[in-house]
């Protein structure tokens, strides 16, 4: 095809027709939104900024590992389940059991990523849908992880992993903060407000950067140069886009969708081991609904649900705006129950946008 | 010997509180050699609950243990067991005149709203005038009465105070303190259970806010009695829910065996668990208590 | 004659309960055009995938270079030097041309873990391989899905030809092609034969096949009707063989004797 | 093609390959497996049949309208919303307004099949998967529940409505029972068992047929008509099957989505309105996961989860096994929290069942 | 000559940034057989989508009958007598072959409320139309999808002379077809072409144009180049006409003048 048959078009608009372009616009008007309506309310102060940060770290971790999967064309319901179940894992080696709690995180990894390969297996070798297999995964995974629970220690809840994870090796990698000098020295010098009533009276509002955050930005950056830079990263999109004529053309389709079930899991462990670390307890109804959120963090950063588009900046994005929504709307005093609604209303405005901007790239009416 | 007994309860799966329930009437069915199946909807769904009431009866038990979650929706099936000639004790949520309107035998239980009543009138006695409750299972009516009665003893209107929560810790921790961040002049809280009491102890810590603020929290577990040792929790509602697996087991074995049972209706709370009995309450908290 | 590189022996192939191939025996040597005809149907599809690694054979023997071979993969029989354009063309439609041409090759730049894709040199690559083929592209960028069949036919022939093989493999490569664009194909035909790599030319058009095969091998409803060379037989009776022998419409007369 | 080069196919191993033979075996199987292990327990007794007939039908009215819908190529995750909404609207209007109950009723069809009509145009005019869409209602929806429920009663639950639902001239087709002089002569002569104590004692233990199962057959029938015999049906299948090759030949693919939607949004509607009028409050949890288990039951049933394949007959009987053994492992005594471990597992090898079932149909590998 | 079916004057049609047609008209009358040829991605595809109500044209009018009409769905093409079968086969693979003839017309017995669609008679006449195509089904059970590409190709076009039309659009109906099968599929354009019908017939083989058509309209890059009636051209000039006019690669020679 050549030039002549080409309406112009500017080069400004050809820039911005990426697929995060919709999360971009979103995500600037979300945050003039909010900067309106609650700029006041201590949102936008270090101690806002950083209760929205962690929030929307935590979408962030489970959404580039569902975003890379959902690039090769598969989806993962399971990834709830997963999340209670892991934690479950880790506090009954390490609290009931006696273990050190870096064995338990371990071995909590390692069942993860067997249960992704498990579930990337089936759906590999019987060709059923990923939905189907992850949602038998959804319930059998919360089934174990109640009844695991209840019969190691006769609760739902098990705490005192904080006590056990002292001076652990490995703990300090998923709970805590790092930076702390750093933001002690900013709340000296005046940049950051320090406590004025209260326990903390004198210490900085902001402790330092959560582990949790730093999961989240280790995990977008990895994901955004594998998807992008990497030859793995072309057989994502192969993958997803057409299995059968990736296969014919020599992409290991079925190695990279069990390796992305498997990349899967290990977030949602990375998440799981985190909120264990932090609170110091696990829960069997822990992750409840976190698949779906993953999905629509993923979907609002303007992936195609169908596999083959998709980016991990728009994954993060995605998990921003919800993030910063799911708060805003607290900040903002907002009945609560309304929530849900600005949720649902949010996906449907983001996905008709992403839409239309893919079909701007793709040329199609 | 060997009675077959069934408790039907409302609670999802991953409720924590009620394993108290279970524990008590394992220990229960043990001591007295009946057998006794704990029944619940997994999704917590009381429709579905009300099925499993119906399912109970057409087993014949010796006795139906079950919680009055929604007069409406239980009347048809309890009265219909009672009709079939099934003792049936109710407890936890319900009043006792709901309980003798379906026909049961007795109520082991305290009425939710008048628990959350209770904390508010205590909470209004340390001077407090606005608060926060943080419901983490919103969908569940028994939670909205909760916070409704904590209100109505403040003597505020309730509105945006009762926060739909979710049930992730990090995100309970963080609306919490949004919440307070942009509503400063809060000097309540009231937490309805472990779930959101956990976060919610982090929230105030990381906020420099323990001990600042009235917090009070619906039942029990190690954290929570260690934020009582600690002046952080004012007090915790501990309903007993031992008592309410454990008696309703024993009366009706023993009605079963020798046709005994008491004449009235017990209630099992609202115990209020403060600094002064944490002691005792401790060692059992979660399991026991 | 030189050794065949691939040989393919009574191969059977079943679907369930259909048959669709019933003991087909193939070669392709060095340097040779052989022409794979056929009925639709008669299954020709079907055994070029099974020499690609597709599908794996029921019955039947595959030597590569005289040594039994058994692919488990496209992969496989690429890496052991088969390309193949499918008749339902390997292409993504929403990936770039350039993701396209380099699909499962990419070239890499950089050292170990860091390791990432050169877009530069594949880009540039593949602008000029689709020139070659008389092709501008607008950009190497321009997602597959946006050209139109012909175009993509053409990219997927330029991606085999490019990566060079012993055996190139074109099921009906012309059938979707313009008048210009088909000459284009068939004197790349020519082109590749004559360094040497074998090519199988699937196609139902008697004229490409006489104008650049070496040697005709006619299927049948599963079966092969025998092999032919160059100047062993006519238009017509290829013709004929290619119909089963049924009875033709009326037509013939003003098409000249071919279709 | 002909003949010859066909293998031979025995007639009954043709006559076998159905989209619900796998819902067949596993009817079977499962009424054997409890028979077995639960027989005494009183599940096959009157009153326990009823018990699991009733959990059935309620599976199997959301199921025949997922079925529909997704042999129409779409799904709908809003369905277990709708039914918190549509009860909550009944109990609203006639409760607290003091409409008359036919009315409130009315409106809640009306309100409903307009929900199924958003949600259908949403998806037809941008183009989104149906996941998304419906994914988005499905929060909007509980919001929208929960908020109205707390704004006009300060509750999420409503009670009260079998106290005005008294005499309505339309409710008794949600709720209650009919047959009942059926049941007192079968009770007579001793076919069905009587009360033996209590207040009730020498009634029949059944005391007719629920409204809820009159509702669910009339909806398997009507759907398996639709479905198999008419040119609608047709165009389900079609629609789901391919729907640019359907638009392409003239086949009116919107409205035959759009449609889809609607009924579904109509089965989601007469199971709330059972639920109200039987239970006689609505509450704003009614409904939770029901979309997944209408999804589950049509899977079981053979259904293609990406359109075009499918049964009405699977998707009851995929109902039944559903309810059966959700009872029965009450019945049977197991630990309550290993059911979703079962209804997992029980997915995973009907799905499995029935792709062995669709390819020996389509004769692929 | 009668007035046309359909005329067409200067559609044009633009996807986003791509000008697909830039003003193409053309006619058909009845009994007459239309060839549109032209090079790949010329527009001959979109062209005929626009008269068969799947695009909407950018601009340009459209006669049917002499009345101006607009096609919203290709429901409302078909109903006005536009039968067409595409180049990407309308089929749902997963139905049976009956159910796919007869999608969108199906025939009904009983009343109102309860009508039910007549499968016997719809099996038995999808039975004797393929027959009369040359194929013979195994069942008319069988479901599309287990069909070859060129049985599929047969029964699309042979729904589309079944339900009779004053128009039949057949986009490249042959490419994928064998020689049986092409011999067929043009003496059935002749047959149809005799009841009275207006063809529209899309290839890239110049001769099968020449066999059966006796007018020829050739695009290029979304422009006519112009029509000439049967006689009015030789095969040579016609060819390079769809080649653009750019010269043609050097196997001409060998092909006997025409691809
Ligand atoms: N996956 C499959 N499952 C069942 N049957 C198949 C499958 N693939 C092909 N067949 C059958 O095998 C036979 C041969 O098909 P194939 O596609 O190889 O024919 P072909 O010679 O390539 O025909 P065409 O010229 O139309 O492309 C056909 O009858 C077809 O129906
Ligand atoms: N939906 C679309 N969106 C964007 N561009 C399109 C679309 N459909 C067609 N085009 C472009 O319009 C041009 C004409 O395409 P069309 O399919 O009509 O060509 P054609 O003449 O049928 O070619 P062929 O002989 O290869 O079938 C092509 O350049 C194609 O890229
Ligand atoms: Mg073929
Ligand atoms: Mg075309």
């Amino acid at each position: 095809m050549t030039d002549e048959r080409l309406r112009e078009v500017s080069r400004l608009r050809r820039a911005m027709i990426r697929p995060e372009l919709g999360a971009i616009a979103g995500t600037i008007l979300v945050f003039v939104f909010f900067l309106m309506i609650a700029g006041d309310s201590g949102m936008f102060g270090p101690k806002g900024i950083q209760n929205w940060t962690v929030v929307s770290a935590q979408f962030a971790i489970i959404a580039v590992g569902a975003c890379l999967l959902m690039i090769a064309g598969e989806f993962d319901l399971s990834v709830g389940s997963m999340i209670g179940f892991a934690g479950v894992v880790i506090a009954i080696l390490s609290v009931q059991w006696g273990w050190p709690v870096w064995a338990s995180i371990i071995v909590a990894f390692a069942i993860c990523l067997a249960l992704g390969f498990v579930n990337g297996v089936l759906v590999i070798k019987t060709g059923l849908p990923s939905f189907i297999v992850t949602l038998a995964f959804l319930y059998i995974l919360r089934g174990l992880t109640i009844w695991l629970s209840i019969l190691t220690t006769r609760q739902t809840i098990i705490g005192g992993v904080k006590d056990v994870a002292e001076g652990d090796p490995l703990a300090w990698a998923f709970g805590g903060v790092i930076l702390k000098p750093v933001f002690q020295w900013l709340a000296d010098i005046g940049l950051i407000d320090t406590f004025t009533r209260g326990t903390r009276a004198g210490q900085p509002v902001v402790e330092g950067v959560p582990m949790l955050v730093v999961w989240a930005l280790a995990l977008i950056v990895f994901g955004h140069f594998l998807l992008t830079k990497t030859k793995f990263g072309n057989w994502i999109f192969a993958a997803g886009g057409d299995k059968q004529a990736a296969r014919y053309v020599g992409v290991p389709v079925d190695r990279v969708k069990i390796l992305m079930f498997m990349f899967t899991a290990f977030c949602a462990c990375v998440f799981a081991t985190c909120q264990v670390m932090e609170f110091g307890s696990a829960a069997a109804d822990r992750g409840l609904l976190k698949e779906f959120e993953a999905i629509i963090c993923v979907v609002i950063g303007g992936a195609l649900l169908t596999g083959g588009y998709g980016s991990v900046i728009g994954a993060a994005l995605g998990a921003l705006i919800f993030g910063v929504v799911q708060q805003g709307l607290f900040f903002s005093g907002a009945e609560s129950s309304l929530f849900r609604v600005f949720l649902g209303t949010i996906l449907i405005l983001a996905v008709i946008l992403n839409t239309y901007i893919r079909r701007m790239i793709t040329g199609e009416r | 010997e060997g009675e077959k007994i069934v408790l039907v309860s409302h609670a999802p799966d991953s409720d924590s509180w009620w394993n108290t329930i279970k524990n008590a009437i394992a220990l229960a069915g043990e001591q007295m050699g009946a057998d006794v199946d704990y029944r619940n909807p997994p999704t917590g769904d009381l429709a579905d609950m009300a099925r499993i009431v119906e399912q109970a009866a057409a087993t014949d038990p010796a006795g139906i243990i079950v919680t009055i979650a929604d007069f409406d929706v239980l009347e048809g099936p309890i009265t219909a067991a009672v009709d079939q000639g099934i003792p049936v004790i109710t407890i936890n949520s319900g009043t006792a005149e709901q309980s003798r309107a379906l026909g049961a035998l007795m109520h082991v239980g305290q009425p939710e709203y008048d628990a959350g009543y209770g904390a508010g009138l205590k909470a209004k006695a340390q001077g407090a005038d606005s608060f926060l409750c943080v419901n983490h299972y919103i969908t569940n009516p028994a939670s909205v009465e909760r916070c409704q009665g904590f209100a109505d003893a403040l003597g505020v209107e309730m509105g945006s105070q009762m926060i739909d929560s979710g049930q992730d810790p990090s995100e309970i921790q963080n609306k919490v303190s949004a919440y307070l961040s942009a509503n400063p002049e809060t000097d309540a809280i009231l937490t309805l259970g472990p779930t959101s009491a956990h976060p919610t102890l982090r929230a105030l810590d990381s906020d420099g806010l323990s001990g600042e603020i009235f917090f009070g929290t619906f039942d029990l577990s190690g954290e929570i009695a260690e934020a009582i040792k600690g002046d952080v929790i004012e007090f915790a509602i501990d309903q007993q829910p031992f008592l309410q697996g454990y008696l309703p087991v024993v009366v009706l074995t023993n009605l079963a065996r020798y046709g005994v049972v008491p004449g009235n209706s017990v209630n099992s709370g609202p115990g209020f668990v403060t600094k002064d009995n944490i002691a005792l309450v401790e060692k059992y908290a979660g399991e026991y208590r | 004659m030189s050794t065949p590189i691939v040989e393919m022996k009574s191969i059977e192939k079943h679907f369930g309960p259909v048959i669709a191939l019933a003991g087909v025996s193939f070669d392709i040597r060095p340097g040779e055009c052989h022409c794979l005809l056929g009925d639709n149907g008669a299954g020709k599809s079907t055994f070029i995938k099974t020499m690609a690694g597709v599908h794996k054979p029921t019955k039947g023997e595959i030597l590569f270079e005289g040594t039994p071979m058994s692919f488990d993969s496209p992969r496989d029989s690429m890496e052991a030097g088969i390309a193949t354009v499918y008749q339902d063309l390997a292409m993504i439609p929403l990936m770039s041309v350039t993701r396209n041409f380099w699909m499962g090759r990419e070239p890499e730049k950089g050292f170990a873990p860091f390791k990432r894709v050169d877009f530069d040199h594949a880009n540039q690559v593949t602008m000029d391989e689709m020139k070659k083929m008389g092709i501008n592209l607008r950009s190497p960028d321009q997602a597959v899905g946006t050209l139109s069949g012909g175009e993509r036919q053409t990219v997927a022939i330029a991606r085999a030809v490019y990566f060079g093989a012993k055996v190139l493999i074109l099921d009906e490569p012309t059938s979707a092609l313009g008048v210009r664009q088909t000459a284009n194909v068939l004197s790349t035909i020519d082109k590749v034969r004559k360094k040497g790599i074998g090519v199988v030319f699937i196609t139902h058009n008697v004229r490409h096949a006489l104008a650049v095969g070496d040697r005709f091998t006619v299927l049948n409803r599963g079966k092969t009707l025998g092999t032919a060379g160059r100047g062993e037989i006519t238009p017509e009776q290829l013709q004929d063989l290619m119909a089963g022998g049924q009875e033709m419409a009326q037509l013939e007369g003003s098409l000249g004797g071919t279709v």
